[in-house]
């Protein structure tokens, strides 16, 4: 498992905790070159989702269309207004649709 | 298409020798609408039997019954005398569909539809019922296990009608059963079914049988082996393997979608020794 | 094409229709009344949505023929409430939660109240046989089962007994 | 007033109880009207021709006779249908390609499946329909056809995309082939797991593809004017879904068209996606008459979307103890005519209820010539979980370990990882196992014969996106409108939330499925999110009307109204001249609505999120005759964590109906196929989904450990009630008859063989 820290282009304070993003699924193959962690600065869902994209042009919208997130195990909808503690963990996974 | 209801059995016959394209004959139309609906049959005219009072009555003959080709299966059900002389042909009737079904379906139509798998054929033959049949050329009798001929085929001339059936005098000591093996427990076809008729001697000694198998040939099938087997004694667990074997050995049935050919083979002798044992209780049973 | 002219009772209302010789009486009776009470599940008698009661005997409207409906009497799921006031089967339906989408409820509620006319007494043996025809796949039959045994205890005057 | 507003189970005065639904009546006496009781005058009735043909091309199709036919007024064939881009769009599990949608609805280069729609017509009458089709004359080169996963997988099986390349696999494969994508999820060292494993438990399993067998046909009832708008009245899962999906398909404007929900009847995922109104739709447009589509049986379980049939191998490595240290499972999926089978949720849920370190999930998504399957409530996990749930049951008899406690020991807790990635965040599973354990039923004795099953089963349950709009009516009754089709009940836990929240009587509030011209989007009721995500949304409305009733009670009392607070079903002062104002009811601010401000409104619209899973853990009861193989269900005991239950009958309902289905899916269903590719058993008299004598009662346990992210604690309840069902019937079937059953259904020609030591 490969990983990085997305530059957070003077943004970061420095003092705050990173979360910690991770790709499942074959998001990480098709878009990141088979990066599947990260380390992203942000106060929000949009944050995180605005520096990947930044980093990998096109990747956000991705990850907006195709996947639900959790965020310490909770399920989400992606929503750019859900919070991002410091330190949490974010799995970006296939949205589930059911019966 | 032409309906017509005549009143009577002439009326009937008259329409159905002058139709022009083909004629059928509607009683339970349970089979004939699915048919019709599915575009497998078109016919030219519908006959509606059930307005002729000879098809649709239960009338004591011979000490035995005359049953009417159109009466409803729920109206046999319901009908006390002969339900109780005739239990295994209940047994069969009343798995003919769903409650609904049966409120229309006919034996008279159960038999004509020729599939195979019918219910009530097999206990109409193990009862030794006679088929009466009217056309053009007037009323013959057929034994009931010549009638079918192959899946959808009868020994019907064209213009002929299956007007009632006569179920013989029962005697003394004697019971039937029908059984048959499903998937399901109601709504389904049978994989295989079997009827047992059997009269006792005072001694407990089985000396007349008849054996039926559907489902398990091209018709319903009578099988004299399996009755020899019963026939002479005293319808232990001997003689009732013997016709399990011999049932089993009469089978000539196809691979479908409802059943393998060697499933059939061998529920055949399990379905047949099952309603042999209710046939012998309830032989037991009558005076 | 003739249309036969037929003369019956649908719901103690005496009703004349035209209709072809091939419609069925499920469809004279959603196409041409507007009685849509009566569903179709399948057409082939196989699911029991489309039950009526002719002459007292519970079927399948789609295995008859709109033609044979001549001089018969024909009750309707529609029919089944006394005006205003809901037959004992189709309140007990709704207090045991007998249904879910709905669509085979008038089926049932039609077969039900012609078994409960026969046998007051039902076991629950003789409710899940006499129901046999009538398919639901949203409830597992449990609620609908319960129902029916509760309105035949109503019916019945247990309650007061 | 409190910005958060729970509810300790104490407190509730309408959750929990058991009202009559508000949609009750309608129901019971024929008057609710379902997708086929609409009509409109003018109105003509459309009919599709279907091909007879597992896989063909398409040389042509002429439709001039059926055209020149008196009174038909419109023939349609792909033609009529813009052309789509060939790209994968939106969620990965059902990952939209309008291209292969659009040629779904109506065939354009080749027919796929027998019953594929190859073209339409609408006429005057049914009967004059139904000639029409017959008219139609379409020359096909039939071509060989493909329908089991296991063929379809082959290097030399006839290919139904001539260009499909397998997506997941790196480097890409330089043939095409009927795999339309492989995915892997992994945790852990699986082969140092294995490694470490004291036992290795292996075995494959098939299921057969089975139909959501809901008792409504696919039916719609459609009308277009000349200037572009469009209305359609339509039983689906989802009546803002089927009016996206029909937009684009016909390439017009979304807010030109207008879908009015009918009551639907079932849907269990089949009804997610659109078969029959972007044919009426276009009939209409085309013929400038409303048209009405109902299905046949036949054309539903034929051109309808089916669920997936599988072919699964599984191993678990487990320690002398009982501990599973490694498993893997590779799950091969069929399709139907398109990419999309549920397998990513087959391999995601798969192994979720356990706490395993080493997992690894592999799933294929096979394409055949079968109907695109749909989903199937649940889709996937039931199917994963009978044969995951087969392997444990024969895990915990290897180490002639209880199977209960088994699973009880290796059960899934808040912050055990999954193989798709998150912890889990919930509890709840081990409170369904040891609740299941704790039920008579388990340590009642059995006799000869019989077999007693055990399993259990995990389901994500969905979020997302709903819609409520709460109106105060001047008499203080209240009407809760919402964008989600009511398939179950819906409508009366709905409005059981609202009373609760606004502190009125049940009877006091009456819920509404709205057009989609009268309230915000509503996803799909499915995902067993309705009562989870639309319940949010219809509590924020509540709490959002209760804001402005406590401002009117200020202006009414003429005081701030940071004093007001709503208690109860009132307003009340809080403030320091408390005493000299009574409680003011909703009712008796309703009357004053117009000198305070006017109508009282609220509408809420949420992307529901903190979505908690459902957990089932079910028994079931068999008897094996042994000499021709019936199986008779004896008992049958599900438990399931449903957070909290709204409306308990409505729930137990679910659980009931869920198990329903599973038994069917265990025992009797399956598609059918002839030689030719052809299904032979497209009607309920061969597709044998359990009759009423065939069940005995379904026993419910309802466990209820909330929800937190929930204002009332609900968990979805709708799906993972089937999850374990057909390992339940599966493993009592096994030890009935002391033989492992590795392929549904468990029809009796199997198990006798199987008991005849597979002769």
């Amino acid at each position: 498992m490969t990983s990085e820290r997305v530059a957070s282009k003077g943004l970061s304070t420095g003092a705050r905790c990173p979360a910690r993003v991770i790709f499942t699924g074959d998001f990480s193959d098709r878009y990141t070159g088979s990066v599947r962690e990260f380390e992203i600065e942000a106060n929000n869902l949009r944050g995180v989702i605005k520096k990947l994209d930044e980093r990998y042009p096109g990747l956000g919208e991705r990850l907006e269309k195709e996947t639900t997130v959790a965020i310490d195990g909770e399920i989400h909808e992606v929503d750019y207004s859900q919070p991002v503690r410091p330190g949490c963990e974010i799995f970006f996974i296939p949205k589930i649709e059911g019966g | 298409m032409r309906y017509e209801a005549p009143r009577t059995l002439e009326a009937a016959l008259a329409l159905l020798s002058s139709a022009n394209g083909q004629a059928r004959v509607l009683a339970g139309g349970t089979d004939l609408l699915i048919g019709m609906r599915a575009g497998h049959v078109a016919p030219e005219l519908l006959v509606d039997v059930k307005g002729i009072t000879e098809m649709t009555s239960i009338l004591a003959e011979n000490g035995g019954f005359r049953l009417g080709a159109a009466v409803t299966c729920m109206d046999l059900v319901e009908h006390e005398a002969f339900a109780k002389a005739w239990p295994g042909v209940i047994d069969a009737v009343k798995l003919i569909g769903s409650i609904q079904v049966k409120g229309r379906a006919t034996v008279g139509g159960n038999l004509c539809n020729a599939s195979p798998a019918a219910d009530s054929v097999p206990a109409m033959i193990a009862a030794d019922a006679s088929v009466s049949i009217a056309g053009p050329n007037g009323k013959r009798e057929e034994r009931i296990e010549n009638f079918t001929t192959g899946p959808g085929k009868t020994a019907l001339a064209k213009g002929e009608i299956v007007t009632s059936f006569l179920l013989p005098r029962r005697l003394p000591h004697s019971g039937d059963a029908y059984l048959r093996f499903t998937p399901r427990t109601e709504m389904d076809i049978a994989v295989v079914g079997a009827g047992v008729n059997l009269a006792l001697d005072d001694g407990g000694v089985c000396r007349q049988a008849r054996v039926s198998l559907g489902a398990v040939a091209e018709r319903a099938l009578l099988v004299p082996e399996a009755a020899a087997a019963l026939i002479g004694s005293k319808v232990d667990a001997a003689a009732l393997e013997r016709l399990a074997a011999a049932a089993s050995a009469a089978c000539r049935p196809i691979d479908d979608k409802r059943g393998t050919r060697e499933f059939r083979i061998k529920i055949a002798g399990v379905m047949a020794r099952r309603a042999a044992e209710i046939a012998l209780a309830r032989a037991r049973e009558t005076s | 094409m003739t249309k036969h002219h037929v003369t019956t009772t649908v719901n103690g209302d005496a009703v004349e229709f035209l209709c072809e010789a091939h419609e069925t009486l499920l469809e004279v009776l959603r196409d041409g009344l507007g009685l849509t009470g009566t569903k179709e599940g399948c057409g082939t008698g196989d699911c029991g949505a489309c039950s009526v009661t002719i002459d007292g005997r519970v079927v399948c409207s789609c295995l008859v023929l709109g033609v044979e409906a001549e001089g018969k009497a024909i009750q309707t799921i529609e029919g089944m409430a006394a005006g205003t006031r809901l037959h004992p089967l189709q309140r007990k339906f709704l207090e045991h939660a007998g249904l879910q989408c709905g669509i085979c409820t008038p089926g049932i509620l039609v077969a039900a109240r012609s078994l409960l006319e026969r046998n007051p007494d039902p076991t629950e043996e003789e409710v899940r046989y006499w129901l046999a025809g009538n398919l639901c796949r949203c409830t597992g039959y449990n609620k609908i089962i319960d129902a029916v045994l509760d309105a035949a205890r109503e019916m019945r005057g247990a309650d007061h007994a | 007033m409190p910005d958060t507003m729970t509810f300790t189970k104490k407190e509730l005065r309408v959750v929990g109880t058991r009202p009559v639904r508000p949609d009750g009546v309608p129901k019971v006496t024929g008057l609710a009207r379902f997708g086929a009781d609409y009509s409109l005058p003018g109105m003509l009735w459309g009919r599709i021709l279907r091909s007879p043909h597992a896989h063909a091309r398409i040389r042509s199709i002429d439709t001039s006779k059926a055209q020149a036919l008196r009174g038909v007024k419109a023939v349609m064939t792909s033609a009529d249908l813009p052309e789509q881009k060939f790209e994968y769009v939106g969620p990965e599990r059902v990952a939209v390609n309008f291209w292969h949608m659009t040629r779904s609805v109506m065939a354009r280069e080749k027919v796929l499946f027998e019953g594929h729609p190859v073209a339409a017509v609408a006429a005057t009458s049914k009967t004059i329909a139904e000639e029409a089709l017959g008219l139609i004359e379409v020359d096909y080169e039939v071509l060989p056809h493909v329908i089991d996963v296991e063929d379809a997988m082959k290097p030399d099986a006839p290919l139904l995309f001539e260009d499909m390349i397998t997506r997941g696999i790196e480097p890409a494969p330089d043939r095409p082939s009927n795999i339309s994508k492989r995915i892997e999820l992994k945790i852990g060292d699986v082969e140092a797991g294995f490694a470490a494993a004291d036992e290795i438990v292996e075995s494959s399993f098939k299921t057969a593809p089975v139909h959501q067998g809901y008792i409504e046909p696919q039916a719609c009832l459609a009308r277009f004017d000349t200037d572009g708008q469009a209305e359609l009245w339509a039983s689906s899962q989802g009546h803002f879904v089927i009016r996206a999906l029909s937009a684009r398909l016909l390439g017009m404007d979304i807010g030109n068209l207008r879908v009015y929900p009918a009551e639907i009847g079932g849907g269990f995922g089949g009804k997610n996606v659109p078969y029959v109104e972007p044919v009426a739709l276009v009939l209409a447009r085309k013929s400038g008459h409303p048209v009405k589509i109902v299905l046949s049986r036949e054309e539903v379980f034929k051109g309808c979307g089916p669920a997936a049939g599988s072919i699964m191998t599984v191993k678990i490595g487990i320690k002398k103890d009982g501990r599973i240290v490694a498993a893997a499972g590779v799950f091969k999926f069929q399709a139907g005519a398109v990419p999309g089978s549920p397998v990513m949720n087959a391999c995601m849920c798969a192994f979720s209820p356990y706490d395993i370190p080493n997992v690894r999930s592999v799933g294929y998504d096979v394409v055949s010539n079968r109907p695109k399957t749909a989903a199937y409530r649940a889709p996937g996990s039931p199917i994963s979980a009978y044969a995951v749930e087969s392997v444990i049951d024969m895990a915990a008899a290897r180490i002639s370990m209880d199977p209960l406690q088994f699973r009880l020991k290796n059960v899934a807790k808040p912050g055990t990882p999954t193989v798709w990635g998150p912890k889990h965040a919930h509890e709840g599973f081990a409170e369904t196992i040891r609740a299941l354990m704790q039920h008579p039923a388990y340590t009642t004795p059995l006799n000869k014969n019989q077999g007693r099953g055990v399993a259990a089963g995990y389901w994500f349950n969905n979020g997302g996106e709903s819609s409520a709009a709460v109106h105060i009516n001047e008499d203080g009754t209240v009407l809760v409108a919402t964008g989600s089709s009511d398939l179950s009940g819906t409508r009366a836990s709905l409005a059981m939330m609202a009373a609760e929240t606004l502190g009125v009587e049940f009877d006091k509030v009456r819920p509404t499925v709205a057009d989609t011209a009268s309230i915000g989007y509503g996803h799909l009721s499915a995902g067993s999110r309705t009562t989870f995500a639309t319940g949010i949304a219809v509590v924020e409305a509540c709490k959002k009307v209760i804001g402005n009733l406590c401002a009117r009670a200020a202006m009414i009392w003429d005081v701030n109204a940071e004093d007001v607070v709503w208690d109860g079903g009132c307003a009340r002062y809080t403030g320091k001249k408390s005493g000299e104002f009574e409680p003011l009811s909703l009712k008796a601010i309703a009357v004053k609505k117009s000198v305070t401000g006017g109508p009282i409104v609220a509408e809420v619209s949420v992307n529901a999120g903190g979505v908690a899973p459902g957990f089932a853990a079910e028994l079931c009861d068999v008897e094996v005759d042994p000499e021709t193989g019936a199986v008779k269900v004896l008992r049958f005991v599900t438990a399931q964590d449903v957070g909290r239950a709204i409306h308990p009958s409505y729930v137990e309902g679910q659980l009931q109906g869920g198990a329903a289905q599973g038994i069917g899916w265990a025992l009797n269903e399956e598609y059918i196929y002839d030689e030719a590719g052809r299904l032979t058993n497209a009607g309920f008299l061969d597709y044998r989904v359990p009759v009423a004598s065939d069940l005995p009662r379904i026993e419910t346990v309802l466990v209820e450990v909330p929800n937190p992210n929930h204002p009332f604690g609900v968990k979805g309840v709708g799906e993972a009630n089937i999850v374990p069902s057909l390992a339940a019937v599966a493993n009592a079937v096994s030890r009935a008859i002391g033989q492992r059953m590795t392929e549904l259904p468990m029809s009796p020609p199997k198990i006798l063989k199987a008991m005849n030591g597979g002769r």
